[in-house]
């Protein structure tokens, strides 16, 4: 008949408007500045550049090896390359960047940098509040203003962050492991050449030393 | 001199309260001779004016809040407690907008449109009563004073879509031609039921022959009985494309002619307009409460101690309410489909609801036990026979049935 | 669905005159395709679209591609006298595969569920304008697909209804996807990180007022 | 045949360019009066973007259509020529906006087709799923849209987002992105799924079966909705073929094609889903094929949320920095939720494709457009373009 699925979409409708006060799954607004959603762990806004310690600076794990700034879709990184070199976590001599910028203007969040980046050094931001008066200079970020804290990346992506710092320090205590062989076995060569040395005087050596084996922590 | 003045105001608010007569009596002897006919006139001009104008801003924030909580929105919550200011803000932010003229328009007639719309909108309420004793302008022909006055909206309608020189400005108000001088006729077909039921055209009267309870519980209204019903449906749809809401809002149709006849219209001039639909949709809600719910006569016997202006009032919003419903709900029609349902589906109906009436009005003579059942049922079935017959006409023209759908797999 | 061997034997037999050229395709989808030449390019299509082992009623794909000229060495021993004697000599001979310009047909059968067989229309040099027909009348689904290749790589395609440029706009001169097109220096500028378009738009403009 | 006889037999459809006769029946209008041509766009309220119709009227009535394209045109191709193989995939999130999943999904399987990458079967269920969950956005955005356009003041809309909002809640926690999801990569997916999210998602299709009622309860049989989209823009099955109409369109004209049954690109051979079809080819069968398919979409999600393996999620032969692929082409599509979404890679070898070319629904379906309106009126006009479900981001790219 004419006018039922008017008047059946009018049942729908006043059902909504009724359930909407007392229907938290039909009303599901929430009202912004007051109340938040909290961000998602896997949320992504803008990336940031992490360091350890206390003195950003010192510790930016970026290498300046320029991979997120080839790699970049829309080329928004811009990296200088600094001339004298830092240690890095396992205390090698790395790159340090001189400038590190990110038009954030131009960013589009894809994450492709995090992905790529070796160094575990470059991670998304969630913080979206990013509002600002300034539309050039203040969308550019620097390498300071980029620069947070480790504990900041435990904060917002706790499990991620666990997963990295673990990764790091397997491969520091593999270094450490190696170094640490590497010198028990170059004491050990020593003391064997001292040996060999001493010994050569009266017979020549037989058996050449082998270095101890090296313990790989798994991974 | 002051205190009389004062005594005065206060027995005109008095009455105006306990719905006693000549309200205006009350104050009018005490002011000099000179002044009388002025302050009549501005008593009764001023609090149409007062509360059709706030009520306009209660339903902007009253749609947009229901619409809102239709759609599982909150609606309007930031402007004062509960987005009570909304309104406010709104008439504010379109007051200190920029009037924009086209170049290419026509100036005068893009200025005089909207005024032409708003003033016979408003000179449209002077015959509504409003409460048992409060009518602005009893005329004995107010009903045609009524419908008078609202077709003259349409010629603004005409000349805001033409002087704009645009194409979409245009096409709205043709349109809106086509559309308000077609609903125009049910619309007083339905009433004319009324009328001749009453046999007066004074608003006034109409509402006093709705007066008293039927088995002394259900009110004497014209909606409760077959032909009033039907009438009142057909007079509901009329009004709402009488008033350009959806789903009848063609001549604006936001989807399809960016806001039609409005496209140019911008600032303090569109919010004349804006003011002026409100406006009409209120008095022709207001006419529909007048002629079939009773006016202002409560529902139910022993609350006629509320002022009765409250049950014009109460009732009005409800008709707006209902208005603002079927907005959420139901999509827009197309323009030939509009006049079809026009012209072939509520001015037949309307037609046949005038045999209805009358055949309502001579079987008033039976008398045996059930007579009025036996009517009731009667008249529901002369005009729901051709309900369903022009319905399935209407629809059936085209073949539209709910599809079966095949699947493959 | 039969090989592209088999189509093209079929293919051969129907239309003798025609110059059939497979193309192979070294990646996992082993996608081989064949070009066509302009002289049967559309009766070839509309056969393709009949025949009732095929019914290629469906053309997906149709895109440009945009080959430049390629310059291949290839390092042949050759027997030489030198110095009177004959000797074995690698010689390095080098060869230019002129440049053209490629409109490529992904067709498949909706009916049938098979496909893709792919056709391509070689133009004969990467001159704007050069010409292939359209297979438009054939495939409707070609016609803005044509009609893009025409904007953005400057193929004409006779016998398309209606080729005008698609996405870029009237009166635009250059066609973007061509591989030697230079972007315009000459659009609004806001100051990025990214100055090497400032820097661009310094160098066109010097070159503008040297003559 | 003969060749010559094939060359003169007529095209299946008039490819007549002027205005094209009115059909029978529809004109009654010779009085004498004048066209009206209306630019409608590229700031128009419903089309759906920045695209333009060029509309030539009598009255109300349609003689003449042309869309214009390129006010969105960004050259996507262009700037994927000079990227590397892996910066393409955010820049296809942006193709159709609303389907990030699924560009993602068609992307990776060109790459994957062109490299022979094999994605493990996690990753495979989870690209079902994600492509699923995807054709429900979609499906539940464009009736909405759909109605909004036919009048329906933003109430089917808004009850289209909200639901909506409730996947893209799930494409957050699992991409990090609501629309933007760049999640997939060649060989497989970028993260593994996060601590319950099956479950949430399982919930979430649960709910999908009852709003979906509510929503057929809400619209589906309003005399209006019935009124204005039955026997309009009505597209032929013959004509929808060889005009490449590909998706919920081509389906809605009777035509049974679907990738996902054609192709069974993914592990789409394991669902035993069912494909709508429609009799009539109107924006009524348009509308109401969506709704069906997302049905079934469902009852995919159901059964792959609960097969769903456990294992690796990405290719171990899947390299993300210094991808370089052999030389050769290939041309991989699926099933996206507007139609048939192809990606044409040939690769020279070098990190960058050498021609890279996407396959745009959006754009292909709206080949018929001016066929579809002829004769209607512009009201219609706005309802068959929106039925046709078009992303600006798509079509222009």
């Amino acid at each position: 008949m004419l006018g039922e699925g008017i008047i059946k979409g009018m049942a729908e409708t006043a059902r909504n408007f009724l359930g909407s006060y007392h229907d938290a799954a039909r009303l599901t607004t929430v009202e912004f500045p007051e109340d938040k959603i909290p961000a998602k762990e896997s949320a992504r806004n803008f990336p940031f550049l992490v360091h350890d310690g206390e003195d950003a600076m010192q510790g930016l794990r970026c290498v300046a090896c320029q991979i997120c700034e080839k790699e970049c879709p829309p080329k928004c990184i811009f990296i200088i390359k600094d001339t004298n070199k830092k240690p890095d976590y396992v205390g090698k001599l790395q790159f340090q960047p001189k400038v590190f910028d990110i038009d954030v203007s131009v960013c589009m969040s894809c994450q492709i940098c995090v992905e790529v980046c070796p160094f575990d050094a470059i991670k998304m931001d969630t913080d979206f509040e990013l509002g600002g008066s300034d539309r050039f200079g203040g969308l550019l970020l620097n390498k300071r203003r980029l620069a947070k804290p480790n504990s900041y990346y435990h904060t917002i992506h706790p499990t991620e962050a666990a997963e990295v710092d673990g990764r790091l320090a397997a491969e520091k205590a593999k270094v450490e492991a190696k170094a640490k062989a590497d010198a028990e076995a170059k004491a050990k060569a020593a003391a064997a050449a001292a040996a060999a040395k001493a010994a050569a005087q009266t017979t020549p050596p037989v058996v050449a030393s082998t270095p101890a084996a090296v313990v790989t922590p798994a991974k | 001199m002051i205190a009389d003045l004062l005594n005065g105001i206060g027995l005109l608010l008095w009455r105006v309260v306990s719905d006693q007569p000549d309200a205006k009596g009350a104050l009018l002897p005490v002011l000099p001779a000179v002044l009388q006919p002025v302050v009549s006139a501005v008593l009764s001009v001023a609090p149409i004016i007062g509360v059709f104008a706030s009520l306009f801003a209660l339903t902007t924030l009253l749609e947009r809040k229901g619409l809102g909580r239709i759609q599982n929105r909150l609606g309007p919550n930031r402007v004062g407690p509960f987005g009570i200011l909304q309104p406010a803000a709104d008439g504010l932010k379109m007051l200190t907008k920029e009037d924009i003229i086209p170049r290419s328009a026509d100036k005068v007639v893009h200025f005089l449109a909207p005024v032409c719309l708003a003033v016979p909108t408003l000179l449209a309420f002077a015959v509504l009563p409003y409460g048992r004793n409060l009518v602005p302008l009893d005329l004995d022909a107010g009903l045609l004073f009524f419908f008078a006055v609202g077709a003259s909206t349409e010629l603004s309608i005409f000349m805001a879509g033409w002087s704009s020189r645009n194409k979409y400005s245009l096409l709205g108000a043709m349109r809106a031609i086509a559309q308000m001088i077609s609903y125009e006729i049910p619309l007083i077909v339905s009433s004319v039921t009324v009328v001749m039921m009453t046999g007066t055209l004074s608003p006034m009267h109409i509402v006093e022959h709705q007066a008293g309870f039927i088995w002394g519980f259900i009110p004497h209204w014209y909606v409760l009985t077959p032909w009033g019903f039907a009438g009142f449906v057909i007079f509901t749809i009329a009004s709402l494309a009488e008033s350009n809401r959806s789903p009848f809002d063609l001549p604006e149709a936001e989807s399809e002619l960016i806001a039609g006849h409005l496209t140019e219209y911008s600032g303090f001039k569109y919010a004349l307009f804006f003011l002026a639909e409100y406006l009409g949709m209120f008095a022709i809600s207001g006419l529909g409460v007048t002629l079939f719910l009773g006016g202002w006569h409560a529902p139910l016997p022993g609350l006629e101690w509320i002022p009765s202006f409250v049950w014009f009032f109460g009732k009005l919003v409800s008709m707006v309410f209902l208005f603002i419903w079927i907005r959420g709900t139901v999509p827009r029609l197309r323009v030939d489909q509009l006049l079809n349902l026009a012209w072939k589906f509520l001015l037949p109906l309307a037609l046949i609801n005038l045999v209805v009436a009358a055949v309502w009005h001579f079987t008033a003579v039976w008398t045996f036990p059930g007579a009025l059942v036996v009517r009731w049922l009667l008249g529901a079935a002369l005009i729901g026979g051709p309900y369903v017959l022009l319905g399935s006409a209407l629809s059936g023209a085209k073949k539209n049935t709910l599809r079966v759908y095949r699947y493959a797999t | 669905m039969e090989t592209l061997e088999q189509i093209q034997a079929r293919l051969t037999a129907e239309f003798p005159a025609a110059r059939l050229e497979r193309v192979a395709n070294e990646s996992a989808a082993g996608q081989p395709s064949l070009v066509v030449d302009h002289a049967h390019g559309q009766a070839i299509a509309r056969w393709l679209r009949d025949d009732p082992a095929l019914r290629l009623d469906y053309c997906s794909n149709v895109t440009g591609v945009d080959w430049l000229p390629l310059e291949t060495s290839t390092k042949t021993r050759v027997k030489k006298v030198v110095d009177g004697v004959e000797k074995e000599v690698e010689e390095t001979v080098k060869s230019v595969r002129p440049g053209y310009l490629e409109a490529v047909y992904h067709l498949y059968s909706m009916s049938l569920r098979h496909g893709p067989v792919i056709l391509r229309l070689r133009t004969a040099d990467r001159a704007v304008g050069a010409p292939v027909p359209s297979l438009t009348p054939v495939w409707r689904g070609a016609e803005f697909q044509e009609r893009e290749i025409y904007d953005l790589f400057g193929i004409v395609f006779e016998g398309h209804p209606d080729l005008r440029r698609l996405l870029m706009w009237e009166g635009y001169q250059d066609h973007p996807m061509r591989k030697d097109y230079a972007e315009p220096d000459d659009y609004e500028y806001e100051p990025t990180p990214h100055d090497e378009v400032l820097e661009k738009a310094g160098k066109h403009a010097a070159a503008e007022v040297r003559p | 045949m003969s060749e010559s006889e094939l060359l003169s037999a007529p095209a299946p459809t008039a490819m007549n360019y002027e205005i094209r006769p009115k059909p029978a029946g529809t004109s009654d209008a010779e009085v004498g009066g004048e066209l009206l041509e209306v630019a409608m766009g590229p700031h128009h309220p419903s089309t759906h973007g920045v695209f333009r119709m060029d509309v030539v009227l009598d009255g109300e009535q349609v003689v003449k259509l042309k869309p214009v394209f390129g006010y969105l045109h960004r050259n996507h191709e262009k700037i994927a020529e000079n990227t590397t193989y892996l910066a393409s995939m955010p820049y296809t999130d942006r193709l159709d906006y609303l389907c990030s999943m699924t560009n993602n999904w068609a992307y990776a399987l060109s790459v994957e087709r062109l490299t022979g990458l094999i994605p493990p079967e996690r990753a495979e269920y989870i690209r079902v799923i994600t492509a699923e969950l995807t054709r429900l956005v979609n499906h539940t955005c464009l009736i909405g849209f759909l109605l909004q356009d036919m009048g329906a003041l933003g109430t089917p809309l808004m009850y289209a987002f909200r639901q909506r909002e409730l996947i893209l809640d799930l494409f957050e926690s699992l991409s990090g992105s609501r629309m933007m999801c760049n999640y997939m990569r060649f060989g497989g997916c970028r993260a593994d799924l996060p601590a319950g999210w099956l479950e949430q998602a399982a919930q979430v299709v649960g709910g999908y079966g009852q709003f979906l009622d509510e929503f057929q309860a809400l619209i589906s049989e309003n005399e209006i909705l019935v009124a204005r989209s039955q026997g309009v823009g009505v597209l032929p099955a013959e004509l929808a073929i060889n005009s490449s109409i590909t998706g919920p369109m081509l389906r809605a004209s009777g035509v049974n094609f679907d990738l996902r049954k054609a192709d069974r690109y993914g592990i789409y051979d394991r669902f035993p889903f069912r494909v709508p079809l429609g009799d009539h080819g109107d924006v009524y069968d348009r509308y109401m094929i969506r709704l069906l398919e997302m049905r079934e979409s469902v009852k995919i999600l159901e059964q792959a949320l609960r097969e769903i393996p456990a294992g690796p999620i990405i290719d171990p032969k899947a390299k993300i920095r210094g991808f370089r692929p052999k030389a050769g082409e290939a041309y991989g599509r699926i099933e996206c939720p507007k139609g048939e979404l192809g990606f044409y890679l040939i690769s020279d070898g070098s990190p960058n494709p050498y021609r890279y070319r996407v396959r745009p629904p959006s754009l292909i379906n709206l080949t018929v457009l001016e066929d579809m309106c002829l004769g209607q009126t512009v009201a219609d006009a706005v309802i068959i373009l929106g039925s046709v479900d078009i992303v600006l981001g798509e079509v222009d790219r």
